[in-house]
């Protein structure tokens, strides 16, 4: 057999080498970082940060989804093992399942003055960090629809999305089984923060039909953007900031709140075990935090920003931007948008296991 | 009359270069895409003509970093194999023992393995072990995988040849070492090239066990799979592009080469 | 077939050589020597150790018994690489990787000697391949490959050159034209030659001296002419040449000859051609030694005759092959040629085969042996082939 | 005649040498030797981790990965991973089938006329079938994505001569996987098999026709039976790879195209099911396995590797 | 070498057909008749167009131009398995991966014949294979695998079985016996053979019809004893078999004869075997027809001879060939049986060397051209080999 994967923090310790060696490793998902409009190798953030701070940073967009990325570092993180990567992104539920397995490490929050002041009252406190010291919020957004305008006419729903006949086979869905599924509950009219397990099977059972008529495409991670950017896919389910940054290089790209409702997320900034550079992850969350930088980031990724102070900043830069709600949500948008209800591992197990057998792996 | 007994012999050379159309039509792509100035980084379309590409190949540096390791780990990869390689496909091909048999199936199970499962293994006994996964665990891996298709191809050239020839050369005062240098190797030698240019293209092109063995170490493939995600920079098809012309003039060049040692066309019997 | 008592310094002997793969003897118990400078020949049919013998000489198999020695040099176990003998082989073995030039050069090369050039161009001028130092093996002609092949031996000045059966790929033509090189070269260079081949002809057109072996033992060794006109046993008599052989017994003696009765007739052979004096025999004629005759007449006084009557008859140009049925029931076969002064025969004809007494031989006889004709140029020679 | 009675000693006598006069007792050991550092290589880096696997395949299937797993001998895996994807196992060998077939079709012309055909140009074909390997498969996949794309001209092409219907589509497709496999894994049939038909004498194949047999005859009783060694290697080398090929359905297809090969990506990266996953990978194994045997039986070519 | 006006049913004939590969032409202008049943020799040196004419009749090559006729047929354009003829190929192309039986039943399976068993074993017990069934090719030995191949080919009854030198890749023992083999098959079973050999021996002993091909063309035709006694050209004379060709003049006849002059000597040869009667000649002399004498005094009434020395003697067992330098410098090629009638001579005795002029015969000759003399047995026949 193997041993549990469970670690401590006296089992795993970490070692910070910050002090001798001024570099960070950081992966990330795609579209989650500001690109020069000219220079596309350049990121006018990060670029910031390293000349405030002398710390060389190697940036990677080396996660598309949650489950592959877990899958990636799982083994070294269950061996105690360093993953080469010092700070990551990652969701709530997989944020709450790597602190729960003891694989990250603690922030030390004093070096967190920014983080401190500026953090959003209402991502403070959570269930699976409830003194903020393990994760801290990158970004949220919402998981919706989205379409390309050229190649297909405006969608509103997602049952227009699983039956449409003219996007047959033109649609993808995210193989992130908690936006996918949210939405569908959704659509049956249930509420994806608390629903029952039959709940589930009915919008699985209409999952599965439109699988199984071939409507849908393929589950994709963060990679539906290019395909849908190129209008091989005509619409899918998909993440707010990215059809936002699509729609300014090609305007019928479009991002939908469907009437049913949206999922409310977040993604989190950490450190995982044996990551050799805590310190100067710390001063990179901390430089993320200054209203300023989190307008800078925010222009560009239209994600929902957790910093308090960057709307009054992005403002500056761009007034439409600030008022856009998809970035900064109203009252309306908040109402309308759910956040997927705490699984345990029981619960997760079971559900995620009938959703990969519906999406055919 | 005769343009159907012409027809009859010389259709299969039709049909062959179809099919060869048929290998290179995504090449021509890939080569096309290299010239391209897409439109948006999203973008896989031809869009404008531009050489930009070429004269830049290294737009960003994790790619060429990924191309400069991918060939780094097909170089230590194809020299470790090749050796392992050849070295078995003697013993296999010139000397009986106990076991043999045995061997054959060691050899032979590999290449009857899917990548994935040899993949998903090797990474649990690393783990297990403690190895930290990163370029020399993606080395040990395509030795692994490479090793097999060494000996098979060594060993079908090995048990070709005349052992004739060795007879001779110690007739003629070579000793053993002698005669493996200047006779043997020499005529296993296009066999050796042979296998080790496979091997290369073998691990060059590795994606499935590279990915389980890689830790946080990208390969070319690796960072096309990624950058397939979340659009590719148009200079990977310049890579792409190059890696077909090398091999082609690599090949080419090792053929030429033979062909003007063994000198040329065999006269016609007297 | 035992060792010469006087040897000179560079002959090659062997002594009891043997050699058995498992259960098989290929070589058995050999004892030969080759003077120094002789062209010997070495025939035998199918796997009667030919190869293994000169292998053997060559170092690339090791004896089983016995010993190889070059004057008084014992080399039987030392490798292949380090005695001064060298082989021609069958298929050549040209290096196909190496031109001509190299070719000859390799053993040169191997000896540590820099300078080839001369001699190797002197050798490939020797058997006329100048001009061919940059060409490979794969473009040569057949005879050109056997060329080089002895040119890559001879470069080396071995003491002893061994060539198997170097001529056995090539088509009669060319064969015959490598015979008359291979002689001159030969001549030409001293070496003690030790000849492997299956053609009898060959055998006795090239070599001083001619060793007859079967099943892994000599049978006769001497002068071709010897050999021919006066064979030790019934497998010499009938591999190296043709006989017609009559079985028979001695049935006495007179003066210098000895008598034989066969079917009924008398027939005297000179006791000096005899290898037996008493019991079962077989007499030997060679097909080229009986004479036909129209009527038993005309037979010369002193000639000895058997009547019968012609089967077939061959045409072969140089001469006419004829099969005599005797009276007796067995067949002989007359080679008459076409000189133009003999008479034809037409078959169904009955006629006289006569011949010279001192041309006859006499050997030992198996009491269950019967006799043997001499196959004519065009029959088949055993019944299973 | 002076000859050189004695020789320089060629120094250093390597162990690598292989000596072709058998001389008893003195290679002994070589053999194995020379064996050794392969294949200890491959004992320790394929077998051990493949019993490895075979253990995780009878974990308990309640493990966790913060509980662990423990080795209890669950045989039930095995049926339970067929139930849950047998559709997927069929679809395997059933499209690595098809590819197989289309790509006999193809690649044996290939190999053919660049074997017997090509006189001069031999070399150079011949390369043309290598070097595409050098192009990495996943660029070549996406430019098959590209070609196939619904807006792509070969889609427009095959709508305009109707062979298409107005919305049909290549791409996510099973024939997009197919095409994908069959493209990908060619030239590890057209190798062998080139082999194989370089050796053919042309004299068999006149003397074919004299006897009687017409072209299609001849191919069929002398051609096809002669090149069976390349055949069998060939096919054997396209096909297992290609019935454990994921990324052709994962990039071509959609998962109703998706083949066991994606289920043990899940199972072993997205699910974390080591037990399934492991079970799946034996019994893709052993099913190739059986496929080969079977095939290797009837091809009567037992030594063909 | 014109078409024969009366044909029957069953020949193979050839008109006009030319062959050109390139700028080369291989066979040109080929007019042939083979009369059905017979046994038909083609002869010629290497490369003057034999196997590319054996192939059109295969259909295995197109004619460039020109027709292949069978009986009245035309089958010049009829593909190679339409054709009732077969081939035996020199390297005889057995299907290795048949087993003998399956080998021999290929041409009947291909035409559809269910039962083969019969007909399949009755070929091979002619060419005495029973029991080797299921033996495969690379088990058997070269001259087994040769008489598959007959068998193979024979099982189909064609009208015109094809040899491209079958025999050649077999060593000289091998041949002899396939080559009476083979005979006796064709006159078992009549049908036309075809029969390409490089070997004149061979082809005289076996063909009714010889035809001595020479760069795409036919020089002579005919009965084998009829081309070897009266040889049509100088080609021919030293192709098929061995000529002393004196070059000299006519200068005038007498009766039946005419008279030549050639280095101040007089010699006569009959008309009647004569192919000029005026101007430039070779007197040819076959060498087993030159005789030798001590002294001109012992030569024969009404022989003609020339006197010289010996200068080489080569006994090979059957015969003594002497090399005999003649006054005016060139040199005569004799052979003598050693029938152990005739004298022994010793290089550097003189000679004098006689002949019956019936067996001398008269060719045409071009005014350059010098003496041939007939290659010795182990001579070298050219210079550049
Ligand atoms: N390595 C070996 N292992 C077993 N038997 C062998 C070996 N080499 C030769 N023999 C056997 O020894 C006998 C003599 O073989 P050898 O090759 O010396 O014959 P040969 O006279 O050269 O015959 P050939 O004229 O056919 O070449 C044969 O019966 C042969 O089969
Ligand atoms: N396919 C071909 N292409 C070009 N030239 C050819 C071809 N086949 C034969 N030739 C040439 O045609 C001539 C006659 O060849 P062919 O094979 O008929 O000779 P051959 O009489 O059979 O000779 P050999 O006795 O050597 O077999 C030769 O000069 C040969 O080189
Ligand atoms: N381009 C950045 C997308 C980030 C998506 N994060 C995953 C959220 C899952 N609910
Ligand atoms: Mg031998
Ligand atoms: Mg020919």
């Amino acid at each position: 057999g193997t041993p549990a994967a469970q670690q401590t923090e006296e089992g795993c310790v970490s070692e910070d080498l910050s002090g001798a060696e001024r570099t960070l490793a950081f992966s990330n998902w795609p579209q989650y970082m500001d690109v020069d409009e000219d220079d596309e190798s350049r990121r006018p953030s990060l670029d910031g940060f390293v000349s405030r701070t002398g710390i060389q940073v190697t940036y990677t967009e080396d996660i598309n989804d949650n489950n592959e990325f877990f899958g990636k570092v799982q083994n070294q993180l269950a061996a105690c093992q360093s993953t080469g990567r010092d700070i990551m992104v990652l969701t709530d539920w997989m944020t709450a399942r790597m602190i729960r397995l003891g694989w990250i490490q603690k922030l030390d929050r004093s070096k967190l003055p920014n983080v401190e002041a500026n953090l959003l009252p209402s991502l403070r406190n959570r269930p699976f960090d409830t003194e903020d010291q393990y994760a801290i919020p990158w970004q949220s957004g919402l998981a919706g629809l989205a379409y390309n305008g050229r190649v297909t006419g405006e969608i509103r729903t997602v049952d227009e999305l699983l039956t449409r006949p003219d996007l047959k086979g033109r649609v993808t869905a995210l193989s992130e089984m908690r936006d996918t599924m949210g939405l569908l509950l959704m659509s049956n009219g249930h509420d994806p923060t608390d629903f029952t397990a039959a709940q589930f099977d009915d919008a699985l059972t209409k999952l599965r039909r439109a699988v199984d008529s071939g409507q849908i495409r393929r589950f994709t991670g963060n990679d539906y953007a290019p395909d849908l950017a190129k209008g091989d896919i005509a619409a899918c389910v998909g993440w707010s900031g990215d059809i936002i940054q699509l729609g300014f290089e090609d305007e019928r790209i479009k991002f939908v709140v469907p009437e049913s409702g949206v999922l409310l997320w977040s993604d989190n900034l950490l450190v995982p075990n044996r990551a050799g550079h805590k310190a100067n992850a710390e001063e990179l969350i901390n430089y993320y935090y200054d209203p300023t930088v989190a307008a800078q980031l925010a222009a560009y990724v239209n994600y929902i920003c957790p910093v308090q102070g960057a709307q009054a900043e992005l403002e500056k830069i761009d007034p439409e931007l600030a008022a856009n709600p998809l970035i900064f949500p109203d009252e309306a948008m908040l109402a309308k948008a759910k956040v997927f209800m705490a699984l345990d591992e029981q619960q997760e197990r079971e559900y995620e296991t009938k959703f990969q057998q519906v999406i055919g792996a | 009359m005769r343009i159907s007994r012409w027809l009859a012999e010389h259709w299969v050379l039709g049909v062959a270069l179809l099919v060869l159309g048929y290998l290179f039509l995504p090449i021509a792509v890939v080569a096309a895409l290299s010239f391209n100035r897409p439109s948006s980084r999203l973008s896989y379309d031809f869009n404008e003509f531009t050489l930009d590409n070429w004269r830049n190949p290294c737009a960003t540096s994790e790619m060429c970093e990924a191309v400069l390791r991918s060939v780094q780990i097909g170089f230590l990869a194809t020299v470790v194999a090749t050796v392992l390689g050849t070295v078995m496909a003697f013993a296999l091909a010139r000397h009986r023992f106990r076991g043999r048999s045995g061997l054959n199936v060691l050899i032979f199970l590999p290449m009857a393995t899917p990548e994935l499962v040899m993949g998903t293994s090797l990474l649990a006994l690393f783990v297990s072990g403690g190895v930290p996964l990163g370029f020399w665990t993606i080395v040990i891996a395509h030795v692994m995988f490479c090793v097999s298709f060494v000996v098979v191809t060594v060993k079908a050239r090995l048990t070709g040849m005349d052992g004739r020839l060795e007879e001779a050369a110690m007739d003629l005062y070579a000793g053993e070492w002698q005669t493996f240098r200047r006779i043997t190797l020499p005529l296993v030698l296009p066999g050796i090239v042979a296998a080790a240019l496979l091997a290369f293209s073998l691990s060059f092109d590795d994606f499935i066990v590279t990915n389980f063995n890689s830790g946080t170490t990208v390969t070319f493939p690796m960072y096309v799979w990624g950058a397939a995600q979340r659009g590719i920079p148009p200079q990977v098809n310049v890579i792409g592009t190059a890696m077909f012309g090398v091999a082609l003039l690599l090949v080419l060049a090792t053929s030429l080469a033979h062909r003007a040692r063994a000198g040329g066309q065999r006269r016609p019997a007297p | 077939m035992t060792v010469d008592p006087q040897t000179s310094a560079g002959d090659l002997r062997l002594a009891h050589l043997t050699k058995t793969f498992g259960a098989l003897t290929a070589v058995e118990e050999l004892d030969l020597t080759v003077p120094q400078g002789s062209f010997f020949a070495l025939l035998g049919a199918s796997g009667c150790g030919k190869t293994t013998t000169l292998r053997m000489v060559a170092g690339l198999e090791e004896p089983t018994r016995g010993r190889v020695l070059l004057g008084d040099r014992d080399i039987t176990r030392l490798r292949p690489y380090k005695r001064p003998v060298n082989t021609v082989f069958q298929s050549y073995a040209l290096f196909p990787h190496l031109d001509v030039f190299e070719n000859v050069a390799f053993g040169l090369r191997r000896r540590g000697i820099r300078s080839v050039d001369g001699q190797v161009r002197r050798m490939l001028s020797l058997v006329q391949l100048d001009g061919y130092e940059r060409h490979h093996p794969a473009q040569l002609s057949g005879g050109q490959q056997q060329r080089v092949a002895l040119a890559r031996a001879l470069v080396n000045h071995p003491q002893v050159l061994l060539l198997d059966e170097p001529l056995g790929a090539l088509d009669v033509k060319l064969r015959r034209r490598m015979q008359l090189e291979l002689k001159r070269i030969q001549t030409e260079v001293g070496i003690t030659f030790v000849h492997v081949t299956h053609d009898q002809e060959e055998a006795m057109t090239m070599a001083d001296t001619v060793a007859v072996m079967n099943a892994g033992r000599i049978e006769q060794l001497g002068a071709p002419a010897e050999i021919y006109e006066f064979p030790a046993t019934a497998f010499v008599a009938t591999f190296l040449g043709q006989s017609n052989l009559i079985a028979g017994d001695v049935s006495g003696g007179n003066g210098g000859d000895l008598l034989v009765t066969a079917y009924g007739t008398r027939f005297s052979v000179p006791s000096a051609r005899s290898r037996a004096d008493q019991g079962p025999v077989l007499l030997g004629v060679r097909p080229e030694k009986l004479r036909l005759a129209a009527a038993a007449g005309q037979v010369p006084a002193g000639h000895q005759h058997v009547e019968g009557s012609i089967t077939d008859a061959f045409y072969v140009g140089v001469s006419t092959q004829y099969l005599l049925r005797t009276g007796w029931g067995t067949e002989l076969s007359v080679f008459v040629a076409n000189s133009g002064a003999q008479e034809r025969f037409a078959v169904g004809e009955r006629v006289v085969a006569h011949w010279d007494p001192r041309h006859a031989f006499l050997l030992g006889r198996q009491v269950d042996e019967d006799d043997r004709t001499a196959p004519m140029r065009h029959e088949p020679v055993g019944a299973s082939w | 005649m002076s000859a050189p009675a004695h020789v320089p000693t060629a120094s250093g006598e390597q162990p690598a040498s292989p000596a072709p006069a058998a001389r008893p007792g003195r290679h002994r050991f070589l053999p194995y030797l020379l064996l050794l550092p392969g294949a200890a290589w491959l004992f320790l880096f394929f077998v051990v981790p493949l019993v490895q696997l075979a253990a995780a395949s009878l974990y308990d299937p309640a493990g966790s990965l913060s509980t662990g797993y423990a080795l209890t001998w669950s045989f039930d895996n095995y049926p339970a991973a067929l139930q849950a994807y047998w559709p997927q196992f069929g679809r395997s060998f059933w499209y690595a089938g098809i590819a197989l077939v289309l790509a006999l079709l193809m690649g044996y012309p290939l190999a053919y006329a660049i074997a017997q055909k090509a006189g001069r140009w031999k070399h150079l074909l011949l390369v043309c079938v290598i070097a595409p390997m050098f192009t990495s498969f996943l660029l070549r996949t996406l430019a098959w994505k590209t070609i196939l794309s619904d807006n792509g001209w070969l889609v427009g092409l095959l709508r305009d001569v109707h062979l298409l219907g107005p919305d049909g589509r290549l791409l996510a497709t099973p024939v997009a996987v197919v095409l994908g496999l069959t493209y990908n894994f060619l030239p590890f049939l057209v190798l062998p098999l080139y082999a194989s038909l370089e050796r053919l004498d042309r004299r068999l194949l006149e003397a074919s026709s004299d006897l009687y047999a017409s072209p299609l005859k001849t191919f069929r009783r002398v051609t096809l039976p002669l090149s069976m060694p390349g055949l069998t290697a060939g096919t054997l080398l396209f096909f297992i790879p290609a019935t454990g090929d994921y990324l052709n359905a994962e990039l071509l297809g959609t998962p109703n195209e998706y083949m066991i090969g994606n289920v043990i990506d899940s199972a072993f990266l997205v699910r974390l099911d080591y037990p399934q996953g492991a079970a799946l990978s034996f019994l893709l194994m052993s099913a190739i396995l059986a496929v080969v045997f079977g095939y290797l039986r009837n091809a009567g070519t037992r030594d063909v590797l």
